[in-house]
């Protein structure tokens, strides 16, 4: 019993990292139909900008705050340097230049930090917390409770204001969205600039768990990525679940059946899930117009 | 007389592959060349998945694995020769691709790339962890084609990298060849009408799930074909071959050059292949200047190299 | 003579809007039947699900004797039935040759090994096709245009286009949705000729159309929808004096213009 | 369009050669996984070699002459490897080259360098790289196989025989753990629990809660390296298991301490080289002043503390330097008999003596079984 906790609070714990950045990966796809692979980067400059400003003697919160901030500063520059100028472009072509620009960013990275792992210290300390038999680290909690919150503040975004609304009609028809007045290219910097920003605090909340480098990055993407699909990209709540079962999969694959195979397990049941629902499963069902 | 398309491409790739030796400053550059030509045969096939039929894979590498350890297994397991075993690759590769094809090639866009995606992580991941069959990610040797002693024996003197340099050059016409006889066929039509409008070309009769599959395996075909023949030329393989990069880095290829376009794939290819060696001279900025290429390339040249500059010149024709 | 086409008792809903309820009509070869109503009435939708792209909830299509309900398009295709569309579905990249080519994919149900390598079978069914399509440009007028790539030609040609994409399957049953949308005075008269001459040849014409004129001028019979359901039916002389219709059209005017054609 | 693509490969020919212009220097190549994947192992490789040459030219060379080191980033990639290991040959036409920070990129040198008969110190740790023996090959790390006889020697010694493993699916962790599956019967040490977890993974609890249910298991081993192993000791003390536990050379280095934290890190021993323990060093010690003076010139010039790989890298600078020292001429055949003609050099990783049956010329005496107390490395024996 005890053994099935521990596999579902290690499940959970990654889990929650994933369903972050599957969070990521929603918006922005919401806001322009682009899958944004360089997410993952975001993850990994949360933790980076966190570990260097806290090495540079800046306190913890202050230093997680500098990372969102910073790195949504990328992300909105992102938004205008590589998005904007290729509005319209094939799917294909949107994948290159979103992979472009996280090899871009790894690039950087090597050279602005380095190429070793780092990490800083938990938010409230290493003391494992026991439960019935089993333990999870304080930090998990953070890592837990980051992931609730974003979904909780995304989903009245998107449902109670105005602001959120906008960005969902722009996501279903830019140009009515337009022509009732919503700003698109606002919509746009603001999806950016929060998509990163939830990266960036994935990576500051995940860092003192995770261990941080500058190639860590493609990494979450994948598995990110996955889960929003697994979830049905484009909604939030399918991002949190897909995050959280391709947590669970795993760990639960590693514990009963095979640690080698836990990644395989996780693809498995994603490849089994579209065949029985193209569109993940909360996904909007698409019909073709003609 | 007018050349046609087709011909022309054939040709200008015959007097590149048969011409570039003169003027190499040295016996590397037979590497490259051959390294380039590999690269395409596997663009090629993307061109035919992507370009004629419109689309995605993020997953071909693992086709490109299974052709590269089936020479690197079948000759040790199954006593086959390797030449032979670059055939059972590309069958396996074929029947495999068929079997994946059939469910996922439903899905569309972004799924369709994620379930590609799960395909070569899958493939990969059994390559690094069955190692009591593949030796694992630190990889496994590969036999000698014998192909060269070959050659020789019948007068030549070809160093290594010279017989692969031009072998890989023969493949590579051999398939350009094929794709374009397949871009003018009902077939090929067929797959350029789904790509066009898949509810059009349903109505027009096109069987849309079978096009489909038969694009997807006969790009799986091609990359597996180009698997073996680095196996074979590195004459080592390890599961790198089937990662996650190496899939982007064929799409990549293709969309570089201009996905429409067999001779675009070549220079994708050739592009693609060159950039790391000339990105040496950054050193440590050469990630940075990588990314920064490809992003630059989709932003200005979003039809790729080829088309985009062969609007160009007509556009200043008319 | 006997019905090619029968629809009965048709049915689809969106998200619980029922979008198509209960149509029935029959089509004979050579007849041209149009099916009217205001915008969002469910004609478009009614067109899909007799040419298989969507799957209708109730009711059956039967063609030739053949129940063909929910079949796949390209199933359809190769039993006689061939579509254009409302909002045309060219495939741009390719030529307007291919794009007519394309139409003769049935007739050339040859091995792809043969297309991969070039095989004498796969260049003698190219060559029929090509004939083909040609002799169909040349019909519909667009025999000089022939090597030009199709995204770029005016609206109007590209209905043509369409429509001859449609003949080169050898339809039995041809749908044609708002052929003349767009067009002008003479490319809609042209248009007006061509479907009484493909008529005539005995291809029984479904035919979607705002063009009153038009749908006046050429139909056999005449089915009116209106949100979705059949409210009239006839020749065009009886319905256009039904008063259900009149009132249909007038209520349709004030109401703001809906999205679904 | 023929004439754009002949002008792009010129345009890329003319870049390529610019770096090979033939200037009267010895030149030496290195081809090191500096990112990618195996990025933690080759960093401090590419940055001791760098370090190392400017260190020697300031002091005049080898025998007046200077030495140019060309060095390529291969990612880990063995194709790219062998596609760099070709260039250096061909193009930039070095003597000698060191590299191949894995083992897959390492075979693909291998077979590129004995092709065209030019010595190459290989940094990786797989036995096939020197058994059988090839001819211009050599490496200067222990075995995978050294590793775990070093560690379940002491295992032994403790009295346990119930042993279960952890393993990272990089290469460097697959090998280990397959060559210690290989050996661990020789020590009558039976293998009960045998789990991996993939170089990216975050979270190992599931891993190690199973390994720790398993009935009658005595002790752990790691193999592994880069942040893995440091998540695994995080977890190890989360889930208070109080068993015995060892990492591999693979963690060899102050980062790791600092990563997994002191507390965590308590009492893990580990197979390390003298590098990791200068100062406990008797002054005797052969190793010693190599040993000092490398960690002081890396420390100093990189902020950075000294592991492992870096001394690997050190060891084939420091090896391959004294053989052009000793010969007569620069062609590779002269190289490689002097490298083969080493004898009781001290490295940083062990005294080295190759012979042509030997081309590591180590034994297991240079691994030095370590202790992490309070935070800091100590000599077990």
């Amino acid at each position: 019993m005890s053994e099935l906790l521990q596999f579902l609070f290690s499940g959970v714990t990654v889990g929650a990292v994933y369903a972050l950045v599957a969070l990521g990966f929603t918006i922005i796809y919401n806001a322009s139909d682009v899958v944004n692979f360089a997410q993952g980067e975001f993850v990994m400059l949360g933790g980076m900008i966190t570990w260097a400003a806290h090495a540079a003697g800046l306190p913890l919160p202050l230093a997680a705050l500098s990372a969102i901030v910073i790195t949504s500063a990328i992300g909105v520059a992102m938004n205008k340097l590589a998005i904007e100028p290729a509005r319209g472009a094939p799917v294909v072509s949107l994948i290159i230049i979103t992979i472009g620009a996280s090899i871009f960013i790894q690039g950087a990275a090597q050279i602005v930090f380095d190429k070793q792992i780092h990490s800083f210290p938990a938010f409230s300390g290493d003391a494992p917390l026991r439960v019935g038999g089993a333990t999870i680290l304080p930090q998990s909690l953070w890592v837990l409770g980051g992931a609730v919150v974003v979904f909780v503040g995304l989903w009245v975004f998107f449902t109670r204001t105005l602001l959120g609304r906008a960005v969902l009609a722009t996501s279903n028809n830019r140009l009515a969205a337009q022509l009732v007045g919503i700003n698109t290219n606002f919509v746009m910097t603001l999806s950016f600039a929060l998509s990163a920003g939830i990266g960036a605090l994935a990576g500051a909340l995940a860092t003192p768990i995770t261990l941080t480098a500058y190639n860590v990055g493609i990494g979450f993407a994948l598995k990110g990525f996955a889960g929003a699909m697994l979830g049905g990209m484009g909604n939030p709540k399918g991002a949190l679940v897909g995050g959280f079962l391709i947590g669970l999969i795993e760990a639960l694959t590693a514990g009963y059946l095979s640690s080698t195979y836990k990644d395989a397990a996780a693809f498995v049941v994603i490849l089994l899930v579209l065949f029985f629902m193209p569109q993940g499963l909360f996904g909007r069902k698409s019909t073709d117009r003609v | 007389m007018r050349i046609s398309p087709k011909t022309a491409t054939l040709l200008v790739l015959a007097v590149l592959v048969a011409l570039s030796p003169f003027f190499f400053p040295s016996n590397f550059y037979y590497r490259i060349g051959s390294l380039m030509f590999v690269n395409a045969i596997a663009v090629i096939g993307i061109v035919i998945l992507t370009g004629y039929a419109g689309q995605i894979s993020l997953g071909h590498a693992g086709f490109a694995g299974i052709g590269a350890y089936a020479c690197a297994l079948a000759p040790v397991h199954l006593g086959l020769h390797p030449g032979i075993a670059v055939f059972l690759g590309a069958a396996i590769s074929g029947v495999l691709a068929w079997m994946v094809g059939r469910p996922i090639l439903r899905l569309k866009g972004y799924y369709l790339g994620v379930a590609t995606l799960g395909f070569g992580i899958l493939v990969s991941m059994i390559l690094t962890n069955e190692r009591d069959l593949t030796r694992g990610p630190d990889g496994i040797d590969v036999p000698d084609l014998g192909l060269r002693a070959l050659v020789n024996g019948l007068g030549l003197n070809l160093s290594n990298g010279q017989f692969w340099y031009f072998f890989s050059g023969i493949c590579m016409i051999l398939g350009a060849w094929i794709a374009l006889n397949l871009f003018n066929s009902p077939a090929g039509r067929a797959l350029r009408a789904l790509h066009g409008s898949e509810v059009a070309a349903r109505t027009v009769g096109v069987d849309v799930a079978r096009m489909k599959l038969q694009a997807f395996v006969i790009s799986a075909v091609y990359a597996s074909i180009s698997g073996s023949l680095l196996a074979l030329q590195n004459r080592f393989v390890s599961p790198d071959i089937a990662g996650f990069m190496h899939s982007i880095e064929m799409v990549t290829m293709a969309v570089l050059g201009g996905v429409g376009s067999v001779l675009g794939a070549v220079i994708g290819a050739g592009i693609l292949t060159l950039l790391p060696q000339v990105l040496t001279i950054f050193a440590e900025y050469e990630q940075l200047v990588l990314g920064l290429v490809m992003m630059l390339v989709m932003i200005f040249l979003r039809e790729g190299l080829l088309p985009s500059i062969l609007k160009r010149f007509r556009g200043r024709d008319e | 003579m006997s019905e090619l086409l029968s629809i009965e008792g048709l049915g689809i809903s969106f998200g619980g809007v029922k979008a198509v309820h209960d149509v029935s009509f029959k089509v004979k070869p050579g007849e041209i039947v149009s099916v009217i109503g205001p915008n969002g009435a469910g004609k478009t939708t009614l067109f899909n699900m007799i040419s298989g792209i969507y799957r209708p909830e109730t009711g059956r299509v039967v063609l030739n004797g053949e129940d063909v309900t929910g079949m796949e398009p390209h199933l359809l295709a190769r039993r006689g039935m061939s579509r254009t569309f409302q909002n045309l579905q060219i495939f741009q990249s390719m030529t307007v040759l291919e794009n007519a080519i394309t139409g003769y994919h049935l007739q050339e149900s040859g091995s792809v090994l043969a297309d991969l390598f070039n095989l004498p079978a796969s260049r003698r069914r190219a060559r029929e096709a090509e004939a083909g399509a040609r002799r169909l440009l040349e019909r519909v007028g667009l025999e000089r245009a022939a090597e030009r790539e199709a995204g770029n030609l005016s609206y109007g040609s590209l209905k043509r286009l369409e429509i001859a994409r449609a003949l080169a399957l050898g339809p039995k049953v041809l749908l044609l949705d708002e052929p003349a949308a767009g067009c002008n005075a003479v490319e809609t008269e042209e248009i007006d000729h061509l479907i009484a001459e493909v008529a005539a040849s005995g291809v029984a014409i479904l035919l979607v159309e705002h063009d009153m004129k038009m749908v006046m001028r050429i139909s056999n019979h005449i089915v009116v929808l209106d949100h979705g359901e059949k409210i009239a039916e006839g020749d065009p002389a009886t319905v256009s004096r039904n008063p259900a219709v009149i009132a249909a059209y007038l209520g349709a005017e004030a109401e703001a213009e809906h999205a679904d054609g | 369009m023929k004439k754009t693509l002949s002008t792009t490969a010129l345009a890329a020919i003319v870049a390529l050669g610019a770096g090979s212009a033939a200037l009267a220097e010895i030149r030496i190549g290195a081809s090191i996984s500096a990112t990618g994947p195996a990025a933690f192992l080759g960093d401090p490789e590419a940055k001791t070699l760098e370090l190392l040459v400017e260190e020697l030219n300031a002091a005049g060379g080898i025998d007046g002459e200077n030495l140019r080191l060309v060095m390529y980033d291969d990612g880990g990639d063995p194709n790219r490897a062998r596609t760099f290991a070709t260039r250096l040959i061909e193009d930039d036409e070095v003597v000698a080259i060191i590299g191949g920070t894995t083992t897959g990129t390492t075979m693909s040198i291998l077979a590129v360098a004995e092709d065209a008969e030019v010595p190459f110190i290989s940094l990786a740790g797989a036995i096939e790289i020197i058994d059988p023996v090839r001819p211009y090959t050599f490496k200067t790390p222990h075995t995978d196989r050294m590793a775990c006889q070093k560690i379940f020697e002491d295992i032994q010694a403790r009295g346990f025989t119930r042993v279960g493993m952890i393993s990272g699916t990089d290469g460097f962790g697959a090998s280990m753990q397959a060559q210690c599956k290989q050996v661990i019967g020789d020590y009558g040490i039976e293998l009960v629990a045998d789990e991996t977890y993939n170089p990216t993974d975050a979270d190992m609890t599931a891993q190690l809660t199973k390994i720790r249910n398993t009935a009658g298991i005595e002790a752990i081993v790691n193999p592994g390296f880069g942040q893995g192993p440091s998540i695994v000791t995080r977890n190890y003390k989360q889930l208070a298991i109080d068993l015995p536990f060892y990492q591999s050379h693979g963690v060899a280095s102050d980062g790791f301490i600092e990563l997994a934290g002191a507390d965590a890190a308590e009492g893990i021993r580990l197979p390390g080289t003298a590098l990791l323990v200068a100062n406990l060093l008797a002054e005797d010690d052969p190793q010693k002043p190599v040993v000092d003076a490398y960690k002081t010139a890396y420390e100093s010039h990189t902020n950075s503390s000294v592991g492992t790989f870096g001394g690997y890298a050190h060891d084939a600078f420091l090896i391959l330097t004294e053989a052009l020292g000793r010969a007569d001429a620069t062609d590779p055949a002269s190289i490689r008999d002097e490298i083969e003609a080493t004898e009781g050099l001290a490295g940083t990783t062990g005294i080295y003596t190759f012979t042509p049956e030997d081309h590591l010329g180590l034994d297991l005496s240079a691994f030095r079984m370590l202790e992490i107390r309070d935070g800091a490395w100590t000599l077990v024996d």
